[in-house]
C-alpha cells in the first residue's frame, strides 16, 4: 500500500511542477511543443532514475557534510551521460533542447529528491519515487507542452489539428510560457484544494 | 512699509473648495439672548482639564472663575452666564465622549464679576500683561485651542522677529473672522500691539485671503497709525490658515518637522480672535467667555454670525437661527475640512468652536471607499508634500515603522487629500488611525 | 568596443536570462518579493556570475580543451561553482559580516541556482574570448539583476492588490512575469 | 427582555471622519470626461475609415463591458460596472486594432485586455500595466500579419491594405518612405496614412488631450517629457546622418506616439503619482520608443515603451517622493 | 581508450582536490563560532512569527532567550510543548504557564445595544472609536466592527450575525493579540479552568446602562449576594470574582437578571432555572 502511494505520490498529491513548483525553468523553457515537452521529461526521468537509485545504494559511503557536493556529482555524471546519448541519437531534439539538458544538473527536484528521499530510503523506495516523480514531471511539463503548441502552432507533435485556425504565436514565445503555467498551477490549486 | 501689501507667494499643495461663505459674510454679528443653562467642559482646549474650584449649588456671577488651569499647558474656565452650579459630571462633548463639565443654571440676569482693568497698558511692564492673559484663560480661537499664554512665553533660546496675525479663515462656510475683521478692526489691533508687547517684537504682519478684500481694507486702516505691522494679502487656498502653510505663505520660511514648533522659525502665530481675546483679558479685565462663531449650512433657517456664550448648548443656537431643516443629515463643529461631525446637538460649544453647520444629504459627503486609481490628486493637494496614498495603504497593511518613515507624524490632518479624493477614500481618517497607533508605540517605549 | 556593446545589450535586453531564457526562474519567484532583498539578491549573483565565468573559461581554455575532455564540461562546472559559492560565503561571514548578513542568505540559493551554470554554458556555446565572457557574466547578471529589481517593484504594489483568491501566490507571479516578458518582447530585433 | 429606555425617536445624524465635503466629480466622472476626450479622434476614425471603424469599435467597447461585468462576478469583485473604466479600455482598444480586424482579433484582445491586463489583479486601479496595451501588444505577437496591415484610408488612391509609415521606413528605407508619403507633412499630421484607428490623427488626439488637460485630469509632464525625448534622441541622429535616419518632426507625428503619450502613458493608474516621476516616466518612454524605433525588430515602439515603463512605475514612485515640507530651512538672521 | 580515462579521473580529482582544500583552508582561517542552541531553540519554536512573545519574530525571541532576556514560557501558540522542549535544551526547568483563553465581556448584540449616530468611515473599530467613541450609545461595549476577528492568527474567531465577536476556545491559543487590538479593551485573557463570565464591561450606574442597552448590567448585586462561595463582590459597579474561591457551581449565572453571566459560553437556560426553583 504504501509502496504504491510512493509511487503515485509524484504523480498528483506531490507533482513536483504544479504544487510543489521546483524545476521551473526547463518546464517553461522547452515546452514549445509536446515533442520538446516529452524528450525533456524523459530525459529527466532517466537522470532522476540513475541518481536516485545511486545514491540510494551509496547513502552510507558518503561523509554527511559533503553530501551535497557528492549527490552533484552524481546528478552531472548521469546529465553526461544523457547529454552524450541525445547527441549521438536524438541530434534534432539534442539542438532544440539546448543548454536545458546539462542544466538538469541544477533542477531543485533532482537534488531535493537525493537530499529528502534517497539519502533515507531503500533502493527499491528510491527508484518507486523516482518513477512517479519522473511521470509526474513528465505528465506535467507535457500537458504545458501540448497547451503550448496547440495554441501556439495549432498542431499537437507536429500535426496540424485544426483549418482554418491562425494560431496565437505569444504561446510558442516566452510570455505564453509564463502565462500558460500561471493558469495551470491556479486551476491545480484550486482542483486540489477541493478534493 | 505699505499697509496693505498683495503678495503671490503662497505653499505648495492646498486644494481649492467652494467656498459657501456668500451666506453669511455679509451679516452683521448679532448677540444670543442669554441662555437659561450652560455645560462648560473642563476640556476645552489642548493639555490638561481645568480643576473645578467651585461646588454644586454654588451661585456664580458672569466672568467668574470656576476652574483652575492644571498645569503649564492648561487654563482656567469661567461662568458663562450668572446662575447656580447645578452639577459636576460627565456630559456630552462635542469630541462624542462623555467628559467632565460643570453646569451652570442662569437666573436670567447677567451680573458680571467685577474686573480689573487697565489703563495704558502698553506703557505697563511686559509680565502683568501676561498674568492678565494666563488669568483670562484664553486658547487659540482659530480652532486649535492651544492655551494662548503657552506661545507667548518662548523659551529663552529661541530668538523670534516676527508676530504673525492669521485672519485668513480659509475654511468654506465660516465667516466670523470676516465679521470682526470688518466691525473691530480697532480691538483687533489693539491686541496685536499688546501681543507684540509681550512678545518684545516690534514687527507684526497680518495675513488675509484675497477674498476677503473688506476685512483687509479695514484691518488695514485701523492699523494706519502704526508702521510696524502690515496686512498682506494673500492667495484664497486651503489651508491658507495653517500656521505652517501661513508662514510659508508670508515670510518663505519653513517649519521643520515636528517636534520643531513655529518658534523655530522665530514667528509666532495668533488668531485674530484670539487678538480681542488678548485686548478685552488686558483692557477690560474681562475673560475668555463668549465668541463669535459662524452658524450655516443648507439645513439651517437662516445663517448667522452669532456672538455665544461659553457652554451654550447647539439645541439653543439652533432654536434662535430658526430651526433645522427636515433633510438635516449631520452637523458639523467647526469648518468643514477639519471640524467633528456631533452625535447629538445636546452639546456645548466650545471655547475654540468656530463655526456650526447644517448640511442636508445633499452637502453632507459620505465616505463610499471605491479603489484608489492612483490619480496622485491627494498628493499634490498635501500641503505638507506627503503621499496621502501610500500613508493610506501603509495604514491598511499595519506598516508602522514605513508609516513613520513617510512621514504620517507631519500630517496636520487638514484634509485636503480625502477632500481631492475622487475615489471617496477617507484618508484623513486612515492616517489618523495611524498617527494614534504610532503615538501609542511611542508612548510605549 | 561594438562588439561588447552588443555582449551587454543582448545580454541586459533582448535574451534577458529571466524573461526570455528562463534561466534562474526559481530564485527569481522565490526573492522577488521585496526590493531590498532582491537588490542584496542581485549583487550576489553579480559577483558570483562574474567570478564564475572568469573561472570557469580559464578550466575550460587551459584543462579541458588540451586533453579533449570538454565532456567533463557539466561535472567539473557544477563542482567549481559550489566550491565557489561557498567559499564566498565562509570568506564573506569572516571578513565583512554585515555585507554577508545582506548578501549571506542568498548564497546558498546561488549554487542551484541555473543561471550561473547556464551563463558558463552559454559562453562556451557562444565561444567568447575571456574579457567578452566576463562581460557577458556581468550583464547577464546584470539582466537578472534588472528583472529582478521590476519584478519585486511589481510584486510590493501587488501586496496592496485586491487579487482573486484563486490566483493568489504563484499563479499571479508567473502571469505578471509572463507580462513583462512580453513588454520586453520588444527589444527583440535590437542584436541580431 | 426589558426594551432599553428609549428616548423620541429621532433620525440619527450621519457621523464620519472629517472632511465633510468632497470635489464633485468622483472616478466615474473623470472616466465619462477622458470617453468625451476621445470623441475627437473616433470621429477622426470614423471620417478615414468609414463604417469598419464604426464597427471595431462598437464590437470593442460591447466585449470590454461584458468582459468587464464577467470578471466581477466570477472574481467576486465589489467594483462597479458603471465607472466607464471598461468603455475607456474598450476605445483606447480598438484605437490600436487596424479596421479592418477580423472580430476573433477583438474579441481576442478584449478578453486579454480585460482580465490579463485588468482582472487578474483585481480590477481598476490596481493592475501594473495599462490593459488596451497588454491587450495590444498580446496580438501583435500572436498575429503579426493581421496587426500590421492597414487598409488605406478614402482619401487615398487606391483601396488595397499597405504597411504604416513607420513600416515602410523600417522595412524599406527611408528613401521609400518619402516617395510614399508624397512630401506632404498635413498627411501625416491630420491622419491621412495607413495605422490603426486612432493613432493615425495626432491632431484629433491633441484637441481630444486639450480637454483633459483643461479638466485637470492629465498634466504636461509625461506627455511633454515623452515627446520631447522621442523629438530630441530622433534629432541627435537625424542630423548626424540625414540620409539614414528620418527626421524627428516626422518621428513625432508617425505612428502611435500621440495617442501614447496624451492617452495611454497618462493613464493614472499605471504611472508615477509624483511630477518628477512623470517626468522621468516619459523620458524613459521616450527613450525605449526611440530605441526601438530606430534599431528595434518592431516598427513601432511606443506601446512597449509604456509597458516597460508601466514595469518601472513602482520602482520609480518608491525612489522619486515629493518634497516633504520643512526641509527648507530658509531662517534669516 | 585508456589514456583519457586516465586524464579524465585525474583532471576532475585534481579539480575536486584544489577546491576541497581551498574550502578546507577558507574554512579553517575564516571559521565563525556561533551558539548551535540558536538554531535548536528557534527550531523549537512554532515558527508563527505572531509576536505574541513580545518580540519581533520566533527567531529574535530565540535570540532573546539565549540572552537570558526573557522568560521562555512567553510562547502562547506553541504552548507547554514548546516551554518543555526549550527548557530541556537550555536545562532549565519549565515553569508551565496556565492554558488561557480570550473571552468577549460584552453581550451588546445588534438588538439590544441603542445605536446613536449612523457612521460612515473607515469600517473598523479602532477608526469608529477614535473618532469620537464609537456609535453606540454605551460607550464601553463591543463596536462589532470585527477588527479582533481580523487579528486573530489563528482563524479563532468568527464575526456573529448578532454583529458580535465569537470565539472558538478550542483554537484559541491564549495569544492576546484580539485584546490588545480591541480598542474598548472589553476581550481579556482568562484561565479555561474558570468557566464563568461576565458579559458586560459598563462601570456606569444602573440609568446610565439601561438607556443604551438592553443587557448591560445594572449592578443589581443579585449574583454576589447568592453566591454560596463567596467569591463575588460588587466593584465600580460590576461583580469581581475572586478565582480562588470560586467552584464552578452556575448560581451567579441563574440568578442574573439580565442573562449575561455565561456559564461556558451561553447563559444558563430560563428552563432549567425554573425546573430548578
Amino acid at each position: 500500500m504504501s509502496r504504491i502511494r510512493t509511487l503515485t505520490n509524484g504523480i498528483v498529491r506531490e507533482n513536483p511542477l504544479f504544487v510543489i513548483v521546483l524545476g521551473l525553468c526547463p518546464s517553461l523553457a522547452v515546452t514549445t511543443s509536446a515533442q520538446n515537452a516529452l524528450g525533456m521529461g524523459l530525459a529527466f526521468t532517466f537522470v532522476l532514475l540513475g541518481s536516485n537509485i545511486v545514491i540510494a545504494s551509496i547513502k552510507n559511503a558518503i561523509p554527511n557534510q559533503i553530501r551535497i557536493p557528492c549527490f552533484i556529482t552524481v546528478i552531472a555524471t548521469f546529465v553526461t551521460i544523457v547529454d552524450l546519448v541525445m547527441k549521438g541519437y536524438f541530434y534534432e531534439l539534442y539542438k532544440s533542447l539546448g543548454i536545458f539538458i546539462p542544466l538538469i544538473v541544477v533542477n531543485c527536484i533532482v537534488l531535493a529528491r537525493a537530499e529528502a528521499f534517497a539519502s533515507k530510503k531503500s533502493i527499491f523506495d528510491s527508484l518507486l519515487d523516482a518513477i512517479g516523480m519522473g511521470i509526474g514531471f513528465t505528465l506535467a511539463i507535457l500537458i504545458i507542452g501540448s497547451i503550448r503548441e496547440i495554441l501556439g502552432d495549432g498542431s499537437i507533435f507536429g500535426f496540424k489539428i485544426f483549418k482554418n485556425f491562425s494560431p496565437a504565436l505569444i504561446f510558442i514565445l516566452p510570455p505564453g510560457a509564463f502565462i500558460t503555467l500561471g493558469f495551470i498551477v491556479a486551476f491545480f490549486t484550486k482542483y486540489l484544494k477541493k478534493k | 512699509m505699505a499697509h496693505l501689501v498683495r503678495s503671490s507667494k503662497t505653499f505648495y499643495g492646498g486644494v481649492h473648495p467652494a467656498e459657501y461663505k456668500g451666506a453669511s459674510e455679509h451679516l452683521p454679528i448679532e448677540i444670543l439672548p442669554l441662555p437659561h443653562k450652560v455645560v462648560l467642559p473642563l476640556s476645552q482646549h489642548l493639555g490638561a482639564p481645568s480643576a473645578p474650584c467651585v461646588k454644586v449649588s454654588d451661585t456664580v456671577k458672569t466672568g467668574q472663575k470656576i476652574a483652575d488651569a492644571a498645569g503649564f499647558i492648561s487654563v482656567p474656565l469661567h461662568a458663562s452666564i450668572t446662575g447656580t452650579v447645578t452639577a459636576i459630571g460627565a456630559f456630552p462633548h462635542p469630541n462624542g465622549r462623555r467628559m467632565e463639565a460643570i453646569v451652570i443654571e442662569g437666573n436670567g440676569t447677567d451680573e458680571k464679576e467685577p474686573a480689573m482693568s487697565m489703563h495704558d497698558p502698553l506703557s505697563l511692564d511686559n509680565s502683568p500683561l501676561k498674568q492678565a492673559v494666563i488669568a483670562a484663560g484664553i486658547v487659540g480661537l482659530g480652532g486649535a485651542a492651544f492655551p494662548t499664554h503657552v506661545k507667548l512665553s518662548p523659551p529663552k533660546e529661541k530668538t523670534l522677529d516676527l508676530l504673525i496675525i492669521n485672519g485668513c479663515e480659509c475654511e468654506p462656510y465660516l465667516t466670523c473672522d470676516n465679521r470682526i475683521m470688518i466691525e473691530q478692526a480697532d480691538r483687533i489691533v489693539e491686541g496685536i500691539r499688546l501681543l507684540k508687547k509681550i512678545l518684545c517684537l516690534k514687527k507684526a504682519v497680518v495675513g488675509i485671503e484675497n477674498n476677503k478684500p473688506e476685512a483687509a481694507q479695514s484691518l488695514a486702516k485701523a492699523s494706519a497709525a502704526d508702521p510696524e505691522i502690515s496686512v498682506i494679502v494673500i492667495k484664497t487656498k486651503y489651508p491658507q490658515g495653517g500656521e505652517k502653510q501661513l508662514i510659508k505663505s508670508l515670510t518663505g520660511r519653513e517649519v521643520p518637522p515636528p517636534p520643531a514648533l513655529p518658534m523655530d522659525a522665530g514667528v509666532v502665530v495668533h488668531n485674530v480672535a484670539t487678538c480681542i481675546a488678548v485686548r478685552d483679558a488686558v483692557v477690560d479685565g474681562t475673560p475668555c467667555y463668549q465668541r463669535v462663531l459662524t452658524v450655516s449650512g443648507d439645513a439651517i433657517a437662516t445663517p448667522k454670525n452669532l456672538l455665544v456664550r461659553n457652554g451654550t448648548l447647539l439645541s439653543d443656537i439652533i432654536a434662535f437661527c430658526g430651526g433645522t431643516a427636515p433633510n438635516l443629515k449631520k452637523v458639523v463643529i467647526g469648518g468643514p475640512m477639519m471640524g467633528i461631525a456631533a452625535v447629538t446637538i445636546d452639546v456645548p460649544v466650545l471655547k475654540a468652536t468656530s463655526g456650526l453647520l447644517f448640511l442636508s444629504e445633499k452637502c453632507a459627503i459620505s465616505y463610499a471607499e471605491s479603489s484608489c486609481i492612483r490619480c496622485g490628486s491627494c498628493v499634490r493637494a498635501c500641503p505638507m508634500g506627503l503621499a496621502p496614498s501610500t500613508l493610506c495603504g501603509l495604514v491598511k497593511k499595519r506598516r508602522w515603522d514605513s508609516l513613520k518613515e513617510e512621514g504620517a507624524l507631519e500630517c496636520i490632518e487638514c484634509g485636503s487629500c480625502a477632500y481631492s479624493c475622487p475615489a471617496r477614500i477617507p484618508l484623513v481618517q486612515y492616517i489618523k488611525i495611524g498617527k494614534a497607533e504610532l503615538n501609542a508605540r511611542a508612548r510605549k517605549k | 568596443m561594438t562588439e561588447i556593446l552588443l555582449i551587454v545589450v543582448s545580454a541586459v535586453l533582448v535574451n534577458n536570462f529571466v524573461l526570455m531564457q528562463f534561466l534562474g526562474i526559481c530564485p527569481f519567484m522565490g526573492v522577488s518579493q521585496k526590493i531590498e532583498t532582491s537588490i542584496g539578491m542581485g549583487l550576489a549573483v553579480m559577483f558570483v556570475m562574474t567570478v564564475a565565468n572568469a573561472l570557469t573559461w580559464n578550466v575550460q581554455h587551459f584543462i579541458l580543451t588540451p586533453f579533449g575532455l570538454q565532456y567533463l564540461g557539466t561535472v567539473s562546472f557544477i563542482l567549481l561553482i559550489a566550491a565557489l559559492v561557498q567559499l564566498v560565503e565562509i570568506i564573506l561571514k569572516k571578513t565583512t559580516p554585515a555585507l554577508y548578513q545582506a548578501l549571506g542568505i542568498y548564497l546558498p540559493l546561488i549554487t542551484t541556482n541555473c543561471a550561473v551554470l547556464g551563463c558558463v554554458l552559454l559562453f562556451i556555446k557562444k565561444d567568447y574570448g575571456f574579457v567578452g565572457s566576463v562581460i557577458f557574466g556581468l550583464s547577464s547578471a546584470s539582466g537578472f539583476t534588472l528583472a529582478l529589481l521590476i519584478f519585486s517593484g511589481i510584486r510590493e504594489r501587488l501586496e496592496y492588490a485586491k487579487i482573486p483568491a484563486l490566483l493568489k501566490g504563484l499563479p499571479i507571479t508567473f502571469l505578471t512575469a509572463g507580462l513583462l516578458s512580453m513588454a520586453f518582447m520588444g527589444f527583440s530585433g535590437l542584436v541580431k | 427582555m426589558p426594551e432599553p429606555e428609549k428616548s423620541e425617536p429621532i433620525a440619527l445624524l450621519a457621523v464620519g471622519p472629517s472632511p465633510h465635503l468632497a470635489r464633485s466629480d468622483d472616478t466615474q466622472r473623470i472616466m465619462l470626461s477622458v470617453v468625451i476626450a476621445l470623441v475627437p479622434a473616433i470621429a477622426a476614425s470614423i471620417v478615414f475609415f468609414g463604417f469598419d471603424s464604426i464597427r471595431v469599435l462598437a464590437l470593442t467597447i460591447a466585449a470590454c463591458v461584458v468582459f468587464e461585468k464577467v470578471f466581477l462576478k466570477l472574481f467576486k469583485n465589489e467594483g462597479r460596472i458603471d465607472d466607464w473604466s471598461a468603455v475607456v479600455t474598450g476605445i483606447l482598444l480598438a484605437f490600436n486594432l487596424p479596421a479592418s480586424s477580423p472580430w476573433w482579433l477583438i474579441l481576442t484582445g478584449s478578453l486579454v485586455a480585460m482580465l490579463l491586463g485588468k482582472h487578474i489583479y483585481g480590477g481598476l486601479g490596481h493592475n501594473p500595466f495599462n490593459p488596451a496595451l497588454i491587450a495590444r501588444i498580446f496580438l501583435l505577437i500572436s498575429w503579426p500579419t493581421c496587426m500590421t496591415s492597414f487598409p488605406k484610408t478614402r482619401f487615398m488612391a487606391d483601396g488595397i491594405s499597405s504597411a504604416t509609415p513607420l513600416g515602410i521606413l523600417k522595412t524599406d528605407g527611408l528613401a521609400k518612405l518619402q516617395a510614399s508619403l508624397g512630401g506632404s507633412p498635413f498627411n501625416l499630421a491630420l491622419g491621412n496614412v495607413p495605422g490603426s484607428l486612432g493613432e493615425i490623427s495626432a491632431l484629433a488626439i491633441f484637441i481630444g488631450a486639450l480637454y483633459l488637460f483643461y479638466k485637470g485630469y492629465i498634466r504636461w509632464h509625461i506627455p511633454a517629457a515623452f515627446i520631447g525625448t522621442v523629438f530630441a534622441f530622433t534629432g541627435i541622429f537625424y542630423l548626424a546622418q540625414p540620409e539614414t535616419y528620418a527626421s524627428p518632426v516626422f518621428h513625432v507625428f508617425a505612428g502611435g506616439l500621440f495617442l501614447g503619450a496624451f492617452f495611454m502613458a497618462t493613464d493614472m493608474v499605471t504611472t508615477p503619482i509624483t511630477s518628477a516621476g512623470m517626468l522621468l516616466f516619459g523620458f524613459g518612454c521616450g527613450l525605449i520608443t526611440s530605441v526601438i524605433r530606430l534599431w528595434g525588430g518592431y516598427p513601432e515602439g511606443v506601446a512597449f515603451s509604456i509597458l516597460i515603463m508601466n514595469a518601472f512605475t513602482p520602482l520609480i514612485d518608491r525612489y522619486v517622493k515629493p518634497a516633504r515640507f520643512g526641509k527648507i530651512k530658509s531662517r534669516k538672521p | 581508450m585508456e589514456q583519457p580515462l586516465i586524464t579524465a579521473i585525474f583532471a576532475l580529482a585534481s579539480l575536486g582536490i584544489l577546491s576541497a582544500a581551498g574550502l578546507g583552508i577558507a574554512a579553517r582561517y575564516f571559521s565563525v563560532v556561533e551558539d548551535p542552541l540558536l538554531s535548536k531553540i528557534a527550531e523549537a519554536l512554532p515558527g508563527a512569527n505572531c509576536g505574541a512573545c513580545g518580540f519581533p519574530g520566533c527567531v529574535n525571541y530565540a535570540h532573546a532567550i539565549l540572552g537570558n532576556k526573557s522568560d521562555i514560557n512567553l510562547c502562547a501558540p506553541g504552548g507547554n510543548a514548546t516551554v518543555e522542549k526549550i527548557a530541556a535544551l537550555l536545562g532549565k526547568e519549565a515553569s508551565v504557564k496556565e492554558r488561557e483563553v480570550a473571552r468577549v465581556r460584552c453581550f451588546g448584540h445588534c438588538s439590544a445595544v441603542v445605536s446613536r449616530s449612523a457612521y460612515t468611515g473607515v469600517q473598523t473599530c479602532k477608526a469608529a472609536d477614535l473618532l469620537n467613541g464609537g456609535q453606540k450609545e454605551c460607550s464601553y461595549g463591543c463596536l462589532g466592527l470585527g477588527d479582533c476577528v481580523k487579528a486573530c492568527p489563528f482563524g479563532a474567531m468568527i464575526m456573529g450575525e448578532n454583529g458580535l465577536p465569537s470565539i472558538d476556545e478550542e483554537k484559541c491559543t491564549g495569544c492576546g493579540i484580539c485584546a490588545l487590538e480591541c480598542p474598548k479593551r472589553i476581550i481579556t485573557l482568562e484561565k479555561k479552568k474558570n468557566r464563568v463570565i461576565l458579559k458586560c464591561s459598563s462601570p456606569e450606574n444602573a440609568r446610565v446602562v439601561r438607556k443604551a442597552c438592553a443587557v448591560g448590567c445594572t449592578a443589581c448585586g443579585l449574583c454576589a449576594k447568592s453566591c454560596p462561595h463567596k467569591a463575588l463582590s460588587m466593584q465600580n459597579n460590576l461583580p469581581v470574582w475572586d478565582w480562588s474561591m470560586c467552584e464552578n457551581c452556575t448560581t451567579c449565572s441563574e440568578v442574573c437578571p439580565r442573562d449575561i453571566i455565561f456559564f461556558d459560553g451561553a447563559p444558563i437556560p430560563k428552563a432549567k432555572k425554573k425546573s430548578e426553583s
